[in-house]
């Protein structure tokens, strides 16, 4: 899986919010190299003089028809602020597919539940179609402070069972991912997370509580994105300082320091 | 085609003056996907000491104005593994390939280099006595005369091939530095290091970088490199390698121009991982432009 | 409203933290039809000695990557001259005037100083030990222990108000250089001074500035200067004004958090004019919204 | 004359050539302070990440009515090529007006030779306006290596008698201004030039061989603006250091070193 670095065009740029946009960038040049779900893009943001390094933005889906993949970008900084002000025909300096992605398990039928929190949802709706076009049963648990929080719910129901926290009750079950009742009243063989740092926690253990395997996406600071700079690094549980974004993004959370 | 080729020392010929910096390039295998590695001077491998290190804790980075603050801390598997495991895959790349080498003490630096000295195909080593991430990283020798001559002594003795030193700008004098490694042996001086910053996130009320302090790079401290490539350019007679910012051709000619025989691209290949390709192939084109024939013209034709 | 009035010594009382720095602001009258500068706590009127003198040559300025090289090189027209002919315009502000005083040797310093003590509304004054743009200019003195203690020592005897010794971040050891000036009875201390710098025109083969080298100031120093506050101010017991790159309230919030009393805007003024006081109304803005009832609470709030 | 600054608004942007563009600028909220011939404006251009400085640009005409000035503008670096892609509707931080003007003689009737070059012409046409409006008869002398160089021509026309020299003799007289047939066939009274300095200096010795009075525009580098920094120096006849900013831009020749 070979890496890229080059200009992709913007052809569309749908806001989910005002802080919020999905943006299509599309390669007019080539075919799109396989892009696995949980792998990530570095953006290179020019016209904005604070932003110097590139952005790690994961990728939300892929259209290879149209030859095009998606980033759900939250506009938090200045570099994500200048990307939501993208038009389509502009260009995008992009380096992908980064990282490792999240596992498909072999033969079908399997539960996943795939819990996501604020942008870190984006990963699990790619990872959720390819779920079920293996032949798998993804339940999507997504939680946020409130209803408007809640992103692409209507795409996450083409793929399985949508369930949703709200802190504030204003959708959903009151209360965090972990407190849903889809967690007793169903049974998983495998969980995913990608979220605020506290939730995949919460959900890491609960799912270490049931011997469930659990995968879950990390998003350090990161310079490169290569693996050559050394910056992103987690804990391993036998202390070792491994690369999020060429170990990862996604590990498996029994071998991090940070669960227990 | 202007000649772009150079020699460090004796022992070291570069097809063009691009080097890609230790600690931004990995072991350049992470980059050969998307350049072809043939087309450098060559590449410096990360610091590489006698035994394994962890580095610090994360948080290792901060983003500056036109900068970048790390405290990477020499992260490696130490020289065997790198002897070992690294070497074989990278020892037939088409390319200079050297080693940056770190130590705590003398005899520390001399035992790694004694081991690089071993491996055929690397033809010179980069002494990093500037880390200013580690308490016993080197940092401590770099800062003195004295502190930097004992280190180059020792390695010197143990290490017969081109021996390059990286100088710290967290100086008074950086001149009599580079003075003082030419006086022990040194063939070159590479030069600046990182310059040591902080950053602190106002919100949670502290660094944001886990040992508080870290290491300084990018455009941000370019005027800073260029004046003292000059200075060094100025105080010794062994060969200068730049760096410090440079993000594109002209950036390097600057460095070219302040006196440096060759430079070294190390935040750009963050930004764009293609950029010391992109300086290699400017360098040219600029030279053919203007009517060089030969890059050496240009080395200290700011002087 | 949160308390923002802070004290350097006895003598200096500031109303806010914020002061401007020396060579950026003129005599503050250059401002006046922009701002009210009765908002600040001072404004420190530029390098001052006790003859006149013309400076460097143009050009003196050059655009680095979120900085800028200067070579002003101490232009004034004297000690004499300010006392007659600026002061009297300068006396009633509604803030504090601070004068820069430089000079080539310690006598001078301190018979310009002791010219400066004559005036009454002059509550304090800023030793410059660090310009490095002219060649007697205090560099000399700003880059070892001795060096910077002599200059303090024949002015502190001349000079009874507030003194501030201004730092040179030129050097290996900062905090050593600010305990030597405490040492001798400096009041406080600033830091930091321009980074030495240099930038060539690759098209002309040359530096840009007329001298060769300048000094580096803007965002692109500020981890630098951050850096040194804070291991200055872990250093000694005087108050420590940071300086270095301030551009916003944020900026200024760094820098106390890293141990300043108070800060100083330099290159700011250049790019807004009214960047001075928007910091002033900004710092207690955000210690408004964060709750905090007096700046003290946060100076070396991230040690 | 109080010095401002503000967001101005982009009416409108009159690209003359690919790399030169007429920028208008409206303040909504007030009056537009009184504005001399030869005063300059100094922009702060965002979304530029290599400008760093603002960027002095002279002054080319003011209209009352519209409470509007424009700025004439040649994208040379990053920072004046972010101008020329401004739109109408965005907003311009600028510093203005700045420095001191060229001189409207007393009297009426006076000829005055006013020569440009280059960018350098932008000035000269609000103040062959502001002459004419005086009663006095302004020439303008405008040079170009190429008739492309030649900049509002039909403007300058309005104001007065336009001679040009073009050094590949694609318009007007072939040669510099200096070889203008003007200078012979012609008596002035006073001489105002502004451009690159070798043409400028050129025009003063001219100026000075006949005792004329000459005032020219100098464009050194400068940061502030203000007489502040200190960086935009030049050397009068008696060896001092003076600010372009402050004490011009606008200065008889004869008090300046450069001139011999």
């Amino acid at each position: 899986m070979s890496k890229h670095v080059k200009d992709l065009v913007v052809t569309a740029v749908e806001k989910l919010r005002d802080d919020y946009a999905v943006i299509h960038l599309h390669d007019p040049a080539a075919t799109l190299p396989e892009i696995l779900p949980g792998q990530f893009v570095e953006v290179r943001v020019d016209h904005s003089p604070n932003t110097f390094l590139r952005r790690p933005i994961s990728i939300n889906e892929v259209d290879i028809n149209k030859n095009e993949f998606s980033l759900l970008v939250h506009a938090v900084g200045e570099g994500t602020k200048a990307m939501l002000a993208l038009k389509p025909g502009d260009k995008l300096n992009c380096l992908y597919p980064l990282g490792h992605g999240f596992t498909i398990p072999e033969g079908s039928g399997r539960q996943l539940l795939l819990c996501g929190g604020g942008v870190g949802t984006a990963p699990l709706l790619y990872y959720g179609r390819r779920l079920k076009e293996a032949g798998h049963e993804p339940t999507f648990l997504l939680g946020g402070r409130s209803a408007r929080d809640l992103l692409q719910l209507d795409q996450f129901e083409q793929y399985g069972r949508v369930c949703c926290t709200t802190e504030d009750g204003t959708y959903g079950e009151h209360g965090r991912v972990t407190d849903h009742s889809v967690l007793k009243s169903q049974t998983f063989d495998a969980v995913a997370t990608c979220g605020p740092m506290p939730m995949m926690q919460a959900v890491a253990r609960w799912a270490s509580s049931l011997n469930l395997p659990c995968e879950a996406s990390l998003e350090n600071l990161m310079a490169c994105g290569l693996g050559a700079c050394l910056c992103c690094v987690v804990k391993t549980i036998d202390n070792h300082n491994i690369c999020v974004c060429q170990d990862g993004p996604v590990f498996n959370t029994q071998q991090l320091q940070w669960q227990k | 085609m202007a000649k772009v080729n150079v020699n460090i020392g004796d022992g070291l010929q570069l097809k063009n003056p691009v080097l890609t910096a230790s600690g931004t390039f990995g072991y350049g295998l992470e980059f050969a996907d998307l350049i072809d590695l043939g087309r450098l001077g060559g590449i410096i491998v990360k610091g590489t000491t006698l035994n394994p290190r962890e580095g610090n804790d994360y948080p290792r980075m901060a983003e500056t104005p036109m900068g970048m603050l790390n405290c990477v801390g020499l992260q490696n598997k130490g020289a065997a593994y790198f002897c070992s495991e690294i070497y074989p895959k990278i020892k037939d790349l088409d390319t200079n390939v050297l080693v940056n080498v770190s130590g705590s003490s003398p005899e520390d630096y001399a035992e790694c280099a004694a081991m690089m000295a071993q491996l055929d195909n690397i033809p010179a080593i980069e002494l990093n006595i500037s880390c200013p991430n580690v308490k016993d990283g080197g940092m401590a020798f770099g800062v003195t005369c004295e502190g930097a001559a004992s280190v180059v002594k020792a390695v010197r003795k143990a290490y017969n091939k081109t021996l390059i030193v990286k100088l710290s700008p967290n100086v008074t004098d950086i001149a009599s530095i580079a003075r003082a490694v030419e006086d022990e042996g040194a063939d070159a001086v590479s030069l600046i290091n990182t310059l040591m910053g902080m950053h602190i996130d106002i919100r949670r009320r502290r660094s944001v970088l886990s040992i508080g302090t870290g290491g300084l790079s990018g455009p941000a401290v370019r005027p800073v490199a260029v004046r003292m490539v000059w200075q060094v350019a100025h105080a010794v007679k062994i060969p200068v390698i730049g760096l410090g910012g440079i993000m594109t051709a002209e950036d390097a000619i600057e460095f070219l121009m302040a006196g440096a025989t060759a430079i070294e691209v190390g935040t750009a290949n963050f930004i764009d991982p293609c950029a010391s390709v992109k300086i290699a192939e400017g360098i040219n084109r600029w030279l053919d432009e203007q009517g060089v024939a030969d890059v050496h013209d240009i080395i200290g034709a700011a002087w």
